[in-house]
This record gives C-alpha cells, structure tokens and sequence, in this order.
C-alpha cells in the first residue's frame, strides 16, 4: 500500500465510478477521490441490485429456494445450487447417490470453466481491447452453456440440483459431447494464451498493479482464485474434499506476487485443472440412480419438507471464492434463517487497500480481476 | 463405466497431463518471444488466422459462430424450459388441470391464479374456472411443472412473447391463451409425452383390474 | 518500362481522368465566363470534391470497421441495411440526425456547442495537401508538410473546448489526457519526418512523392533502413494522434466511459467522430505519401495505388483495435518520451549515415545500431519487459 | 469435529478462566458479548488453532434474542469450522467489533447490522451496506412489518390516471386526505387487478 499525502482539497477531484457505468460489472459504485490520475480514496457503495434474497428464502420451502440461488452468481448456477444443495443435505442428512456425486462435479467444474473464460474475457474488456478476447471465451462458453441448456433445461437458470441428486440424468450423448469439449479446450486456451500471455501491453498493465500480499488476503476473509494468486494455498475442494473432490488428482496452481496478472493466469492455470478433473471424472462415471430415492415424494410435495430442528453451514469452493449457505431450520417448511456467505461481497473488502496509489485505469481492472457477480454482492 | 473412443490407450495421469499444461508458461527462456513486441505481434496473428478462417471453416472449428436470429435458428432442445403453458386432451373443454392449486402454492413468485368452476348448483367442479399466469412474473423455474400430479402443466418452449403491454392482453396470460392440445405437447417434448401416456395407460389398465367385478366361485 | 503505346496511352488517360474531367469543365467555363470566374470555379470544384470525400470516406471507414473486427471476432459484422450492410452508415446518418441534441444545464453552452464545429474544420483542411494522385492535390503548397504539422495540431483545442465546455469530470480527465497525448506523440512524429525532407529534400508533399520514383516506380523510402523504422515511428504515432486502440485513453470507455464527448448527442457526437476518422484517413494517407511512395506505382493508375496503400493502413489501425488492450496513461507518455523519441533522433543520424556510404554497409551499419538501441532502450525501459513468473502447482 | 470443539472449549476454559462459555449444537455460546473479542484474539494467535480466516458472520433472530454467529477457520492448518456464538438481547445490541482482529469482518458486520440492527462498537464505517441510509428497520428481524403491498401511493394513483386505468372516487379522495396528512400510504389498492 502506497501511502498518499493529503493535499488540499481543492486540488482533488471526487468521482463517482457507477452505478451507471460500463465497468463496474452491473451496477455497482466506486467513490473515488482523484489527484490527477491517483486514487487518494476510494469507497464502494453497494445495494443498487439488492431484492433482500435471504427475506424471500425465509418466506419459500427448501426446494423453492434452490431456483433463487440461481440468480445470486448468474454466471455460474451450477455451483451456487450445489452449495444450497450441500447445505440442505447436511441440513437433513441425505445421501446422495454416487452418479449423481460424479454428475455434481462434471457440472461444476463446467461452471468454473465458463466463468474463467468469461471473467478473463471481460477484463480484457476492461483493459480496452474492443471485444475481442470476450467473444472468443463466448464461443467456447456457448458450447458448455448448451451442455447446460440439453441437462437442465435453461441456459444460465440451470435449477438443476436437488436435494439428494439431481433433477435429470446425464446421457450418452451428453457425456460425450462433455468429453468432446474437454478435448477442445486445450486448443483454445492455447489460442487465448497466444492472444494474451505474452501481450507486452498486457503485462505491462497488469503486472505489479494491485498487489494484494498473502497476509493482508488471508485477514480480509479473501478465497478463490484471487486469495491463490497471493501464494496462498487453500482450496476447499482440498480442504474439506466435499461431494467426492478427495477421489481426483487435481493441483492447486498458485500465484508469486498476488497482482492483477497473477489472478489472470491463477485462473488459465485453474481451467486446466478443472479438465483434468472432467477428464477423470468422466472415465470413472459409474451407473446408477441420480437421484436419492428417499428425496422423491419431496420433490412432488415440496411442503412436506420439514427438516428436523437444527443448524448447518454448507460451504464449496466456487469460481469466485468460498459460497457458503448458512440454514437455520426450525422444523417448518420454510427455513427459520438463510443466509448466504457471498464470495464476491467480501473479496470486495481489500478493494480499497489495493486501489491507493493506482491510476484510475488500474481501479477498473483491479475491480475487474476480482471477479464480482452484483446479483451476488447485492443479493 | 461409460469408456470413449480414445485415441490414447490408457487414461494414465501421464498420457494426458501434457495436454493440460500451459505451454505458453513452460516456453524455454531462450525462446525468440524474448524480443520486446514479440507478444504483441503473436497476438495479432492470432486475430489475423480468426479473421481469415471466419470466411471458410465451420462454426465449431473457428468459423462465423453467431446464428443469424430471425432466418436461422437454434435447434430446439427437448428439456428446454421458457414459460408454462396447459395441456387439454382432445378438445379444449377437457383440461387436465383438476384445480387442485398445488402449484399456484408452490410457485416460488407466486405468479399463478386459480379458482375452482362451480355447477349451477354451486358444487364445485374439478377444473379450474379462472387459471392466469403472469408471465411478467414467471421466472422459468419449472417447479409448476415437478409438482403437478395430473401432468396438465408443462414448461413450452415459445419465447416470443414480447408484449408492448404488461396488464391487459399483455403479460397477463389467461386459461384460453395457455391451453394448448396434448399433441403440442407431444411434438415439443416426445420423451416426456410418451412417458406420461405410458404411465396413465398403466394406470387405467390398473384401475380396469381392480373394477373388473369379483367373479363368483367356480363349481 | 516498354509498354505498348497503345496500353500507356490508356494507362494515361485512366491517371489522370479525374484531372482531365476538371480541365475539360474548366475549359468549357473559360469559353463563356471571364477568366477570374474560372479560376473561382477551380477552387469550387476542388473544395466540393474533398467536401463531398471526407464525409463519404468517414461513413464508409465505420462500416469498413464495424465488418473487419466481427470478422476477426468470428461474427459477421452489420449485415442488415442493405446488401453486406452497405446502407448501414447512411441508417446511422439518419438516426444521427434525428436524435435529440442534449446540452447538458451547467455546461458552458458557446464552447460546447462550438467544439465539434471546430473539430472537423482542420480535419478537412488537412485534405488539402494529401496527394491523391498524379497532378491532384488540391493545394501544391512548397511547404505543404509543415502545412499538414501545424493543421493537425490544431486538433487538440476543439477536444479540449468540448471536454471543458461539457462540466463533466469524465470529460475533463479526457480532455487532459487528450492534451497531454497528443502534444506529447507530435514530438516524435515531427521527428520521424525529418529523414524524409532531409532526403527529398522538400517540405511540399508532391516533391516528396516524385523522389520516391525510381525504377518501375518502387523507389519507395520504406526500403530504406531509416525509411522502415521512420514509417512504423510515423505510423504507431499517427494511431496515437488520431486516438485510435491502443492508444484511445482519451475516449476509454471502460474507464472514463467516452471521455470527451461524453456529453454529445446526436450529430454533435457524429461530427466528432466523422473528424476521428478523417484524421485516420489523411495520417494513413500522408504516412503512404511520405515512406510508401505515395501514387507511385507500376501499372496501375495512380490514384488506385494512392488509395490501395491508405487503406491498407488503415486496416492495419482496424487490426490493432481488434487485437490490443489499452495503454495506461504513464505508460503512454513513457512510451512516447521515453522510447519513440530517442529512436527518431537515432533514425535521423542514421539517416545521414546511409546518405554517405554505400547502400549495402549502410543495411548493415543501421541494422546493428537499431538493434542495439533498441535493445537499450527497452531495458532502460524495465517495467516494459513481461516478468517471467513462475506458478507452482501445489497439492 | 465435537471433539474438536470440546478442545477448545477445555484449552479456552483453563486459560481464560473468567469467560463463561457455553457448548450449543457443536459450537460456543460466549456468555458475556463483551469477552468476544478475547476469546477471539486467543483463538487466533494460539499456535495450536490459528483460527486466521474468518470466514462469515451473521445474525439470527430467535425472538427472545439476537445472535450473532462467526464461523472461523485455520488456513495455516486446514482446520474448522469452529462455530462461535454471542447473544444480545434486542434492546441493547452492541456486540465488540471484530475489525481489529479480522479485516474481513468490515463489509459482513456492515450487513448484519444493516439487517438485523446489531451494534458492532468499535467499526469505524458502520453504515448501512444495501438499504439506502434513511430506511427505518431491520428487514430480516421476525418482527419487521413488510410494507402493505396491497397499497397504493398517491404518486402510484397518478401514474395509473395518467395512463388511463380507472380509480374510484371514494379511492382518490382518501389519497388527497392522506396526502395532506403527509402520510405515505394513501389507499387500497382497486378490487381486481388482474382483469
């Protein structure tokens, strides 16, 4: 952190980056105070796309909800179900049969995929090149997105776990176009690296601009691929080896410095172990039921429901960071307290302590390399 | 175990870890990439190759990938899900729904409206008088559809709906408008509609056994 | 060149049709007119035409952009209006002009309204002096490269007027970035040209051209050592003049949303972006004048060679916006101060060095010296070279 | 895991004899609000827990009481979660910050305060974080009373004039009463919306 000088106020300009603004990722506001092109101060206002989320969770049944964690991170529904879904299991204490476990894991290492890509393309968008390496990541995006359209039945609102399993089974065809994709993948991350690695003009912006050390990461509550790239190695797929994340042979790639270039490439890295995770996971699919067979008058009568009085917190390692869903039930249909932990909300906490110091130019690509949803800051 | 034609014999750690290794991180030091500019230059070969193969290869191989809306369109899928719609048999007079209103309770947005019809002497009758769905409401998730006992309503797959109004005629969808023959159904979603008449011809053939009158002891 | 005489003949008529198209209306003119009138009417005639080219060539570079970048993004660009979207600038004509011309309540309303007027004026007045082809420039000044210097600096006050002029604090950091960019890329850019008039020993761009021929026209100064590093100076100059990716901080719209004409709507916006790409198209066409030879050319006539250089640069340009992310804005100024200027003072020795020796020692003596500037100046530049890093990948 | 915490709760009890502690549902009930901080700092800096990640905090309101619960956990060692709770009673709500020890409590103790109204002391920006600064009450508390939705505003009964949807008489005269009265609520909404 670089320390600033208080200079008269005349001489500063204060700015408001947002809630109108095309990089600020939704609506979301940066109150910044200028010298020059410095960043004296900076302060986030948040709240422009809050729908109280937890107060409705706490009004609907368990299963009603799960089509809610969808909108949180609307990048990647996937995982925002598999949270809820993990936490509601260990809430009542189902079983979930082993297909489905497998299943659970192609489709949120899917979602990782998708959300790199895109989180990668956008802040190149950020960075000012005109769409270019957005639109490449869309094209392989589109092709897992219509993976996710064949299983659950939406594109981005996939709704597709529920408690127990989940709500379809996976074919033939669709594992093999899974496979097909994780074959291609390397190609185009090899083509993305191309355009981007090596750019003397990416580097130049990225590298030792925003550096977040591992301490003042690990004190801020930070996770995901923004705390890996300040060389910390905690990964709660390793951690706590949820769902069946213990039986694969993954790595956990981690960053040297902690700036904005080391959260870009923490993620390439990252998508090339999440395919070798599919690629595990795919050879080893078993047959099965994908569904708890216990699970199944719920899901006709959603009401009758009731998990028995008591508390749990269901965490995963989603593409932003830690998801954690915090259920209260006391014995109704209707949770007594929901709350979600949102990864992106509280990465946004060392925003300011990493601005200080940087150009304006750089406060939009740090914000950029964050990597925050604002359906999931704001909920 | 589900096995894929593999070009590689065993599925090692080995064989594939390569595969998914950034080369571009593991380039040797001396590489010509040293020379200041050099990145830049790769990067524009890369637009350039996406900018020439955009004229002659598929979409899937780096071509032109954006489908070109109103005169193409993308393949219908099966499980597609966009707004629910009513399933009558026959003629529209003979709807599935009974009115039971599971779903209107169960409708996370609580978008769904319905009353039960009454006979002229004021008995109600198993289906519904008033079924609405607010379709600026709907929010897509299907849980109507999970719910339902009868099988009567289901997610369609028509998403033109644009409505410059949201009130009258606009958003707000009555039960005639949903109605739509179970042949749609059947057109629109085969695996599921061929699912349910399995289940209900079972079902009738079940009930046929058990009305079928006890027959007396044979002499 | 033994060309059939039959064959140059056409040749010729097709060079300079357009010029004999003028000479014959003149003609016509003098036989009823006094001769004043006539050289009135030349003035006219010259003035429609370069009117009536700057806007057409404007709508047209959109459209030609708009298709070269879905095309290097894998999708087809405006395919709507018209055949292959040849209509498109002519529907945005239109819905320029019909949209409402906002002024926002606090600005300073002379100098906001003024700036885009201002804008397309010197971009138009720096058509003067472009040689478009043999015996058609419109002007032929004797110091018509200083001309097009001084005019396209002018530049810099109407962005400034309009930034200032629309109390906007995005506007305002735009237009300090503007003023600091391009006073800053003028520099090295002057400097660049100076082996080109130490060489043709001319400031007027005519002159220029005709000491670029040479056998089959292809004397061209791109094809010396001082002309190759000249032009790629000149032209990564001209991408900044003309605030084009990656050196397009004063309208960064992921940053400072469009900067400068943050506050323009309808034809006030259009108007500053007609004068953007006319100063595209005339920077690209005085680079082709004064390293690619400008109309020179075998065979073809030569407003189609003139042409065909321009627009290879400026898809060029196109490219870079397809490719690059933006610069930051120290890093910009570094770049100019730091990097472009010491190499254009190299280039100008090197420049006198070739003109004395012979043109063999002379490749080899300016490709060691190059190289080995180059290579300092990018280390003393350090933070320029990308770090190798290396990423473990724990379990 | 429950042996886990009995750990703690043995290692927190001999040294720190003064702080009562409760065991409730696998986690720790800090009696006393005040000795949060203490029993927090010890957590963290005790080389056999190293409780370094805070990883959430949020309330829940039981009826009686609020509660305020923190989930931490060990990066250095892999461990947790270990569930601390401290209650407060809903007329006095102040319950020590935990800022000076986690910089992450900043934004999540921001949003427990802004929904549930608990007091953190010592947090140097305790804002509202969603809810706009003038908005009254604590929407996630139980006793919080959702605005009636099924009344109209005086600005919504113009909008729906001016757009041509009929109102009664009887409607728009309780507005203009309302309206001078300076009260927000003006009127039912009209009988049948969906026509």
């Amino acid at each position: 952190m670089t320390q600033v000088e208080n200079r008269h106020p005349s001489e500063t300009l204060e700015i408001n980056f947002g809630p109108q603004h095309p990089s600020t990722h939704g609506v979301f506001r940066m109150q910044m105070l200028l010298d020059g092109e410095k960043i004296c101060s900076l302060k986030p206002v948040l709240g422009y796309l809050h729908r109280n989320h937890e107060q409705i969770a706490e009004n609907i049944t368990y299963a009603a909800s799960m089509a809610y964690t969808d909108r949180l991170d609307y990048l990647n529904a996937m995982t925002n179900n598999f949270a809820y879904a993990i936490a509601v299991e260990k809430l009542a204490g189902i079983e979930v049969p082993e297909r489905a476990e497998y299943i659970r894991v192609i489709m949120a290492e899917l979602a990782r995929l998708v959300n790199h890509i895109t989180v990668i393309g956008f802040l190149l968008n950020d960075m000012g090149a005109f769409f270019t390496p957005l639109l490449y990541a869309f094209r392989e995006r589109e092709k897992i997105l219509d993976i996710f359209e064949e299983v659950s039945g939406s594109r981005m609102m996939c709704n597709y776990f529920r408690f127990g399993g989940v709500k379809r089974d996976l074919t033939t065809e669709n594992l093999t176009a899974i496979m097909q994709i994780v074959r291609r993948f390397p190609a185009f991350l090899e083509e993305f690296e191309a355009l981007l690695t090596k750019n003397e003009i990416l580097c130049m912006r990225c590298q030792n601009v925003g550096i977040l050390p591992a301490n003042l990461a690990v004190n801020s509550s930070i996770t995901g691929p923004v705390l890996r790239a300040s060389g910390v190695n905690y990964d709660i797929r390793k951690v706590d080896g949820y769902s069946i994340y213990k039986r694969f042979d993954f790595r956990i790639p981690l960053g040297e410095k902690g700036d904005v270039y080391d959260r870009y490439f923490v993620r390439i890295l990252e998508m090339r172990e999440s395919l070798k995770i599919l690629y595990q996971a795919l050879n080893k699919i078993p047959q099965g039921e994908f569904l708890n067979k216990k699970t199944l008058p719920f899901l006709k009568m959603p009401r009758n429901f009731k998990p028995a009085v008591g508390e749990a917190y269901g965490r995963i390692e989603s593409p932003k960071g830690e998801l954690g869903f915090y259920l209260v039930s006391d014995g109704t249909p209707q949770p007594w307290r929901y709350h979600v932990r949102a990864p992106s909300l509280i990465n946004l906490t060392v925003l300011e302590d990493i601005c200080i110091g940087q150009k304006v130019a750089d406060a939009i690509i740090i914000l950029g390399s964050i990597d925050i949803v604002l359906g999931e800051t704001d909920r | 175990m589900t096995n894929f034609p593999s070009k590689r014999k065993s599925s090692g750690i080995k064989q594939w870890d390569h595969v998914y290794t950034s080369s571009v991180q593991n380039a040797p030091s001396h590489h010509w990439l040293k020379i200041f500019g050099a990145g830049a230059l790769k990067g524009m070969v890369v637009t350039l190759k996406n900018f020439v193969t955009s004229y002659f290869r598929k979409p899937d191989q780096g071509g032109i990938f954006t489908v070109q809306y109103p005169e193409e369109r993308y393949p219908e899928i099966e499980n597609y899900r966009n707004l629910p719609f009513l399933v009558y048999d026959g003629s529209p007079d003979k709807v599935r729904c009974v009115a039971c209103g599971i779903c209107e309770r169960e409708c996370p947005p609580k978008c769904i409206y319905i009353t039960m019809e009454t006979d002229v002497a004021g008995k109600p009758v198993r289906k519904p008088a008033v079924f609405d769905i607010d379709y600026a409401v709907c929010m897509n998730c299907g849980i109507c559809e999970e719910v339902c006992p009868f099988d009567s309503i289901f997610m369609d797959h028509v998403f033109e709906i644009a409505s410059p109004r949201r009130i009258d005629t606009g958003m707000i969808r009555h039960q005639e408008d949903l109605l739509k023959s179970s042949e749609y159904l059947q057109k629109i979603r085969p695996k599921t509609a061929t699912m349910i008449d399995e289940k209900k011809r079972a079902a009738e053939e079940k009930k046929k056994a058990v009305v079928k009158p006890p027959q007396g002891p044979t002499v | 060149m033994n060309m059939p005489p039959l064959l140059r003949d056409i040749e010729f008529a097709v060079d300079l049709s357009f010029v004999n198209a003028k000479g014959w209306i003149l003609d016509l003119l003098s036989h009823i007119v006094p001769d004043w009138v006539v050289v009135f009417a030349s003035i006219v005639i010259s003035g429609v035409a370069i009117l009536v080219l700057g806007p057409v060539i404007m709508m047209y570079l959109t459209l030609l952009e708009r298709k070269l970048i879905g095309r290097i993004q894998n999708r087809y660009g405006p395919n709507r209006v018209g055949i292959w979207g040849l209509l498109q600038p002519i529907a945005d004509g239109i819905k320029m002009f019909t949209k409402e011309d906002i002024v926002p309540v606090y600005a300073d309303k002379v100098i906001h309204c003024l700036a885009p007027i201002v804008i397309v004026i010197p971009a138009l007045m720096v058509f003067l002096v472009v040689p478009f082809g043999e015996r058609m420039t419109a002007v032929n000044l004797n110091i018509g490269l200083l001309y097009f210097i001084a005019v396209s600096s002018i530049t810099t006050i109407p962005i400034f007027m309009g930034s200032w002029g629309s109390r906007n604090k995005y506007s305002l950091l735009g237009g300090m970035r503007t003023a600091a960019q391009m006073i800053s890329y003028e520099v090295p850019m002057t400097l660049s040209v100076v082996p080109v008039i130490m060489m043709s020993q001319s400031l007027s761009t005519n002159k220029i051209v005709l000491s670029q021929s040479g056998s089959y026209d292809m004397n061209w100064f791109i094809f010396t050592p001082w002309g190759i590093v000249g032009f790629i100076i000149f032209f990564l100059c001209a991408v900044a003049e003309c605030n084009r990716p990656p050196f397009d901080l004063p309208e960064a719209e992921s940053e400072i949303i469009a900067g400068f004409h943050t506050e323009y709507s309808g034809m006030k916006f259009a108007l500053f972006y007609m004068a953007e790409y006319m100063n595209a198209f005339t920077l690209c066409g005085i680079a082709a004048t004064l390293f690619l030879g400008g109309w020179q050319g075998p065979f073809l006539p030569s407003w189609i060679w003139f042409l065909g250089k321009t627009f290879v640069l400026i898809c060029v340009m196109i490219w870079f916006r397809g490719t690059f992310p933006r610069f930051r804005v120290d890093q910009l100024m570094g770049f100019a101060w730091k990097f472009l200027l010491p190499l254009t003072l190299i280039n100008i020795l090197v420049a006198g060095l070739c003109h004395f020796i012979s043109e063999k020692t002379g490749w080899i003596y300016s490709f060691i010296i190059f190289s080995i500037s180059f290579w300092v100046l990018v280390r003393l530049n350090r933070p320029w070279m990308p770090e190798k890093r290396h990423y473990p990948l724990a379990n | 895991m429950t042996s886990f915490i009995e750990e703690i709760r043995k290692e927190l009890s001999e040294r720190l004899p003064n702080i009562k502690l409760r065991l409730v549902r696998a986690s720790i009930l800090i009696e006393n609000p005040k000795d949060l901080t203490q029993v927090v700092f010890y957590l963290k800096e005790n080389p056999r827990f190293l409780l370094d990640y805070l990883s959430s905090i949020t309330a829940v309101d039981y009826l009686d009481y609020l509660e305020s619960v923190y989930h931490l956990y060990s990066m250095e060692k892999k461990q947790g979660p270990v569930v601390l709770r401290v209650r407060v009673s809903k007329t006095d709500t102040t319950i020590p910050s935990l800022i000076p020890i986690y910089h992450g409590a900043e934004l999540q103790e921001r949003e427990a305060y802004d929904t549930f109204g608990i007091i953190y002391e010592g947090h140097p920006n305790l804002k509202r974080l969603f809810m706009w600064d003038g908005f009254e009450g604590y929407p996630l508390r139980k006793d919080y009373e959702q605005e009636d939705s099924e009344i109209l505003e005086t600005a919504d009964i113009e909008w729906l004039e001016s757009k041509g949807i009929g109102i009664t008489n009887e409607v728009k005269e309780k507005a203009k009463q309302m309206k001078m009265e300076n009260k927000r609520a003006a009127a039912q909404k009209p009988e049948k919306p969906r026509n």
